[in-house]
């Protein structure tokens, strides 16, 4: 068993090695050979761990590989933590990590980086591995940041690009500043239980009730708000939280099977997995749970807003993700975190199938992202436009697809939860609905409807350089359709075959823990809950429902029916679609101020610290006191003997004196 | 208070004030180097004063003894001086000790 | 108060005396011949305290050398008094300060000095002054004479170095020199082109020197 | 079998040193290098051969010589070593072998001299005993350094390496005044007769002040800083790596500090937590705003550096863990990054940023490797960087929040300057004509830096062999600052 468990995340190394080391000198295809089966590999690995836990009942499996460091009071191991919640974590990534890569090897063909990129994201679903299988906060970590390191390394893999790279810090950096909150909610953690271990953590986290920790002599707060919130503020960065999610629209530099991978469907959703392991800890903490639904609610209702504006393809479709996260949040926050889990799985189907179909497009017309250039590809590219659909149902939330189970319950857990802003979080997520469906089918009836506009721009100026657009786009090799027709597959029926066991059955058992006391959400959903037939009957009757009919209405008529009313209404707009297009100003903000602030402290640093305090006073200060010094006293130097006659005598007579005193 | 009767104490105070007023000459001496030469044989002299009055307090020659290595060495010191004061004058044409200031800072 | 106490005090007021003129004469001359006398005083004294050896030593060297070699120098040097400088009684003030503080202060020492005896001192000249002395000197301090005659050596040469004049026109000759010559010094071996230059050759040089 | 292993240690490599200078001119330098390179290979076989053997149960001294050398004064030369020395030597030998394994043919014989003796007096600093043969190996590394940058060094060679003799020398002075007056005290000059000398808390103070001047000076810690970036950015490369990762300094605060002044470490332990905390943010705010880099790498060792005195002072067990690991971590990761700077420099001609830039075109190795070595300065798990800093945080989270909040900036703050640093030097457009015409790594720069990733790789997946060196040392020390001296 630990030898299969340990294969799961190292089989995928061992391939991002090879491809790293060797991928130049081997033959192309033996780089995609290699990753592709490695992750399938693992992928048959962890359905049959999945399979173990559920049908067999291994409820929970916790290995121990080695003893990392041993500190004495406690030791930190590597070791893996298989329960439900990780197993099913280990399935999609894997599952979305294998289509990925057999969907790159048709989307990257002709990139020279072809065996990097590959050794990349094997790299990466190896991390993801590690961070979802972790039982310790430091295997987490490892996890969290290799992860990290791979999209850093991902987005900016066209290098040539100072856009590119400029995405790929900003992604890091912003995800260190989430780091900053978890690593010093992971220390408060370890300073008061003096362990790393979940399964330790779990059994004692009632002694942390009712303690206090100073944030500085005085100021005394509740420990285990203050661990929760460091917590989340890592989840925050990770999973792309208002304030920190700008990083993940520009991460959209990247090549769209990672935006697919990493930036929808697995490493941005590491956020929701680690608060959902945590939730024993965040159960105990009203505060953090309060600023989760806020938080949440806040980025999934302002990320929708956003996404009605973009006209390139892979924005709208990463806003969209943005606002997806933000439902999962405030599902955690509601203490529903079967719930978050729940949209998790399915939202890796469909936005994955959203993003790779938006590829496929992309490839079929020579990388052009506009929206404005597309159109009329419905008939071009049947399986790419159907599948899509699919995608974009399921997003909207219509049943009977995936989303629509998957979102509804957390609406309805907004609605029911006890903490602070829960009504703000149900109003916002049921408003984000209309603007979900209004985005999603703007994006696919600009799209796949109406007349083609690609043709139009090659007629202008750049005729030569764009003479291969003359070709009418055709439908994605096999390659890229079968990974689309799989995660389409997925998005259909994920929701409701796996609702019942896992928001009302017993499947998550005992690796999510909600104390269904204080903060009965889910306990009041399962009172409702009268089996998958009558809550799709059921879902006619909700406003959701309507509203996302309604919203795909509107983007028909705005898009399709009236296209000029679009035009008139941004004018009528105006200023408001300005903030809109600025994204709130909030990047312009973080350029302007943190940026820039930041750069201006450090050469003010350098200048004032540096140079003027260091340099000038320090060194050369003393430098000038000594040469000052000196030339005071050069001064007793006259040359004349009598003089150096008399301050011997005088120099005697103190002697004498001084003998005389004591005398 | 010492009596009439010149003591071992009269003769350290002459000592004393010997010593006192050569080095009081040594210092205000602004003229030339020679004098200056006198004067340390002055301070000189009243050493000698004290090894010999000594000499006759204790009944012991060994402070005559220590006298005369004074003297000689005094005659050599007056002897380098000297000649270092021809080089002097040959180099700067006087002795003036106002004018020898090149060890001034 | 005895013969001998009165010839103390007569001999230190002369001695004294005698002193001041020597650091305050203006002619230097005149200083020396204080000098002279200084010692004279003094020899004076040493007899009267029994050092007969001593008092006429210093009559010998002092005077008849010492004292000799400085009017010596005095009248080669030719040095003519500059006038003392107004400023002369400023600088005075802190030395007769400084000294008078100074001399307050031995007086004081020597006064309260446990040493301070009060019984005369024991003047009685032997005539064993000089013997004894000599014993003394040739046996006990016997290297320390050495050491002294090496000084005295040493100071002679010293003397003579510093003031030695090598004459621009002496004619000497150099052993050291001599038997340290090598054939470098003596013969140069310059080698030369042949001399065939021709008319190209020229034209070829001068080109060159233009680039 | 008593070989003195620790004297061989030292001492090969200085008469290595001394022979290398002797037969510089000979053949054009050649067996110079051969027999620069056969010392260091000797030296670190005999460092292998001392890790090997060492007993990491034990807190005791180990590879003990003793030998009276000044009886007057109970001077003894005096060996030996615990787990704390015995990481450094390791490092050293390391660190030596590659800096002297680096240098091409044409390097001069005189360099390479100088860096072997610095090599054997470094590893006497580290094992001695004696306060004063300390004293004598600590001072006495000044001088080769101080020759090397003055000759060797870039532009500004003369006055960077006159501060750091001034300075250095400055600091260590009012050290050598704290030794004469635990001598009058202890009437001995054996370190750990000092360790369990009872001293009065005001003279504690006093000689906290004399050895803080010494060690915060070397370390280097904020304001004494001023000698360091200067003095590793005009030093050669090899005599830079010697500088910054020998890490003598925090050793110091080890060996003698921390020991032999207890009680005052503990009452001013608040002022100097500020002080590390000063240095880490305010020296993370400087490296960003560095053209130079070499300048960078040196701000960003300081400000690791400061991370490293955090941990120190804090009394705890785990903080003190990670800082000893940082130590190591951190010399690993400065000498690999002056080794790609240098390799840069070397093509390039230069150390300014702007001069660089795209080069992972050109440079696929040097490029790979360099984001390797920023991400170990970052902090990276897996890397050897994150163990000392993960644990210096935590320890810093458990002694008070606001302090642990603000060693954690170091998370954020180093990222961005490292992150600025690879964005500037790796990717982006080629700024300069002449990075598209140079050539990748050499063979021998690849080896390596190649090994100085494998080792850091190593340790960042499993730093427990290294800890486990140290550990029991390091408990025996936190049990001996525990208890008063008062």
């Amino acid at each position: 068993m630990t030898m299969m468990l340990a294969l799961i995340p190292l089989l995928p190394l061992f391939a991002a090695l090879f491809a790293g080391f060797f991928g130049r000198r081997v033959p192309r295809h033996w780089s995609h050979w290699v990753c592709c089966a490695a992750v399938g590999i693992s992928f048959i690995l962890s359905a049959v761990v999945l399979y173990k836990v559920v049908v067999l009942g291994f409820t929970e499996i916790n290995v121990t590989l080695y003893t990392w460091l041993d500190l004495g009071s406690t030791k930190l191991t590597i070791g893996f933590l298989v329960d439900p919640l990780s197993a099913l974590m280990m399935v999609v990534v894997t599952l979305v990590s294998f289509l990925v890569h057999v969907y790159t090897i048709g989307y990257m063909k002709d990139d020279p980086g072809y065996a990097r990129f590959f050794s990349y994201i094997a790299f990466f679903t190896f991390s993801m591995l590690m961070l979802v299988m972790s039982d310790n906060f430091l295997q987490m970590f490892f996890g969290w940041e290799g992860v990290g390191l791979a999209s850093y390394l991902l987005i900016g893999f066209w290098h040539t690009r100072p856009s590119a790279t400029k995405a790929g810090m900003k992604a890091f950096l912003m995800n260190r500043v989430g780091d900053f909150g978890f690593i010093v909610g992971i220390g408060l953690l370890f300073a008061t239980l003096g362990t790393l271990n979940f399964g330790e953590i779990f059994a004692r986290v009632d002694e942390l009730q009712g303690l206090n920790v100073s944030l500085w002599p005085g100021l005394e707060w509740s420990l285990l708000t203050v661990a929760c919130i460091g917590l989340f503020v890592g989840a925050m960065g990770k999973s792309a939280q208002v304030p920190l999610h700008t990083w993940l629209p520009d991460s959209m530099e990247g090549p769209t099977p990672i935006s697919a991978l990493i930036h929808a469907a697995t490493m941005v959703t590491a956020g929701i997995f680690m608060v959902a392991r945590m939730s024993p800890v965040f159960e105990g903490s009203d505060t953090a749970l309060s600023l989760m639904i806020i938080v949440g609610a806040t980025t999934a209702i302002s990320m929708a807003v956003l996404g009605l504006v973009q006209n390139d393809i892979k924005r709208v479709v990463a806003y969209s993700t943005l606002s997806q996260l933000g439902y999962m949040t405030v599902a955690l926050g509601a203490s529903a975190y079967s719930a978050a889990i729940f949209h998790l799985m399915t939202h890796a189907f469909f936005k994955a199938l959203l993003f790779l179909a938006a590829g496929s497009v992309i490839i079929a017309l020579h990388h052009e992202q506009d929206l404005r250039k597309m159109g009329g590809l419905r008939k071009l590219m049947p399986i790419t436009y159907v599948t899509s659909l699919i995608g974009a149902w399921a997003l909207v939330g219509l049943p009977p697809f995936s989303g629509f189970f998957s979102k509804e319950p957390i609406i309805e857990a907004a609605r029911f939860a006890t903490v602070t802003g829960h009504t703000y979080a149900y109003w916002a997520l049921t408003l984000g609905v209309f603007l979900t469906a209004c985005y999603t089918f703007r994006m696919i009836f600009l799209a796949f409807h109406g007349a083609p506009r690609y043709g139009a721009s090659s007629h202008g100026s750049h005729k030569a350089s764009h003479k291969e657009h003359h070709e009418a786009p055709k439908e994605s090799p096999k390659v890229v359709t079968i990974p689309l027709i799989v995660l389409a597959v997925c998005s259909v029926f994920a929701g409701i075959l796996f609702i019942t066991p896992m928001l009302f059955g017993d499947y998550f058992g005992t690796s999510i823990y909600g104390n269904y006391v204080a903060h009965d959400a889910m306990a009041r959903l399962y009172a409702n809950w009268q089996g998958v037939l009558h809550y799709l009957l059921h879902a006619f009757q909700t406003l959701p429902f309507w509203l996302a009919l309604a919203g795909i209405a509107t983007a028909w008529y705005f898009t399709l029916s009236a296209p000029t009313a679009a035009d008139r209404l941004v004018k009528t707009l105006g200023a408001a679609y300005g903030v809109l297009k600025h994204h709130f100003y909030i990047d312009a903000f973080y350029e302007r101020v943190i940026v820039r602030g930041t750069h201006s402290a450090a050469s003010w640093f350098v200048r004032g610290g540096e140079r003027f305090w260091s340099e000038g006073v320090l060194v050369q200060g003393t430098t000038r006191l000594v040469q000052w010094g000196a030339q005071s006293l050069r001064y007793l130097q006259t040359g004349y003997l009598y003089h150096y006659a008399f301050a011997m005598v005088l120099g005697l007579l103190v002697l004498m004196t001084w003998w005389g005193i004591k005398k | 208070m010492p009596g009439l009767e010149p003591t071992l104490t009269h003769y350290l105070l002459l000592a004393a004030a010997l010593l006192v007023i050569s080095l009081v000459g040594i210092i205000a001496n602004r003229r030339n180097v020679l004098v200056l030469l006198m004067a340390v044989e002055l301070v000189l002299l009243s050493a000698n004063l004290n090894f010999v009055a000594f000499s006759a307090y204790y009944n012991d020659l060994s402070g005559q003894v220590m006298a005369m290595f004074v003297l000689a060495t005094v005659a050599v010191e007056s002897a380098v001086g000297l000649a270092l004061l021809i080089l002097l004058f040959r180099r700067r044409g006087n002795i003036a000790i106002q004018t020898l200031d090149v060890m001034k800072g | 108060m005895s013969f001998s106490a009165f010839l103390f005090y007569v001999l230190a007021v002369i001695l004294l005396a005698s002193a001041v003129r020597v650091v305050s004469a203006r002619q230097p001359v005149h200083a020396a011949l204080s000098l002279v006398l200084a010692f004279f005083t003094m020899a004076a004294l040493w007899i009267t305290l029994g050092a007969e050896f001593l008092g006429l030593a210093l009559v010998v060297i002092y005077v008849g050398a010492v004292m000799v070699l400085f009017l010596f120098v005095l009248m080669m040097l030719d040095v003519r008094q500059t006038d003392q400088s107004p400023r002369w009684r400023l600088h005075l003030v802190p030395a007769l300060v400084v000294g008078a503080v100074m001399l307050a202060e031995i007086v004081l020492l020597i006064v309260n000095g446990t040493r301070t005896k009060t019984e005369s001192l024991e003047t009685s000249a032997s005539m064993e002054n000089t013997r004894e002395l000599g014993e003394l000197l040739f046996e006990d301090y016997l290297y320390s004479l050495e050491l002294v005659a090496v000084l005295l050596l040493v100071g002679m040469i010293a003397a003579i170095v510093l003031t030695h004049r090598q004459s621009r026109f002496a004619k000497r000759q150099e052993p050291a020199e001599q038997n340290a010559v090598r054939r470098d010094d003596r013969l140069r071996i310059v080698s030369m082109q042949a001399e065939t230059e021709t008319e190209d050759d020229t034209v070829h040089s001068s080109e060159k020197r233009e680039h | 079998m008593n070989v003195p292993v620790l004297s061989l240690l030292i001492w090969l490599p200085i008469i290595a040193g001394v022979a290398v200078l002797a037969v510089r001119n000979v053949d054009g330098g050649r067996p110079s290098r051969w027999l620069a390179n056969a010392a260091a290979w000797a030296a670190f076989f005999i460092a292998v051969y001392v890790l090997c053997r060492f007993q990491s149960t034990s807190a005791a001294m180990q590879f003990s010589e003793r030998v009276m050398w000044i009886p007057y004064f109970g001077i003894e030369y005096s060996l030996g070593i615990d787990g704390l020395s015995v990481l450094f030597i390791g490092m050293n030998a390391l660190i030596t072998l590659l800096v002297i394994a680096a240098q091409k043919a044409g390097s001069k014989g005189s360099y390479l001299s100088a860096l072997l003796i610095t090599s054997g007096l470094t590893y006497g600093a580290f094992s001695a005993r004696d306060a004063v043969l300390f004293y004598i190996f600590f001072e006495a590394m000044l001088i080769p350094m101080y020759l090397v940058i003055g000759v060797f060094g870039g532009a500004q060679r003369k006055y960077a390496t006159t501060k750091f003799f001034l300075y250095t020398l400055f600091g260590s002075l009012f050290m050598l005044l704290a030794l004469f007056y635990l001598y009058g005290v202890s009437q001995t000059f054996s370190l750990q007769a000092w360790h369990h000398l009872p001293l009065s808390l005001y003279m504690q103070l006093i000689l906290f002040g004399a050895f803080f001047m010494a060690f915060a000076v070397k370390t280097p810690m904020w304001p004494l800083h001023a000698w360091a970036p200067d003095a590793y950015a005009e030093a050669p490369t090899g005599a830079a790596i010697m500088l910054a990762s020998t890490k003598i300094g925090a050793y110091g605060f080890l060996r003698l500090l921390l020991p032999i002044v207890p009680d005052a470490a503990q009452v001013l332990a608040p002022w100097m937590i500020g002080l590390s905390l000063l240095a880490v943010i305010y020296f993370g705010f400087v490296a960003l705003a560095q053209t130079d880099l070499k300048r960078l790498i040196a701000y960003s060792s300081i400000a690791h550096m400061g991370l490293v005195t955090l941990g120190f002072f804090l009394f705890d067990a785990v903080a003190l863990k990670g800082a000893v690991l940082l130590m190591v971590s951190n010399g690993l990761v400065v000498a690999a990054l002056f080794f790609c700077a240098d390799s840069l420099e070397k093509r390039l001609g230069s150390y300014r940023l702007t001069d660089c830039g795209g080069i992972v075109k050109a440079m696929p190795w040097l490029a790979t490797l360099l984001v390797f070595f920023a991400m170990a300065n970052i902090g990276l798990p897996g890397t050897s960087g994150f163990v000392g800093e993960f644990l210096v945080i935590l320890g810093a989270v458990g002694y008070q929040l606001g302090v642990g909040l603000l060693a954690a900036t170091v998370v954020v703050v180093g990222a961005a300057y490292t992150l600025w640093m690879v964005r500037r030097v790796v990717f982006g457009p080629v700024t300069h004509s002449s990075v598209s015409a140079i050539t990748d790594l050499g063979m021998r720069e690849r080896l390596l830096l190649s090994v100085l990733a494998a080792v850091m790789l190593g340790f960042g997946l499993w730093p427990q062999p290294l800890l486990g060196m140290a550990d029991a040392s390091i408990t025996q020390l936190l049990a001996h600052m525990a208890l008063s001296k008062l």
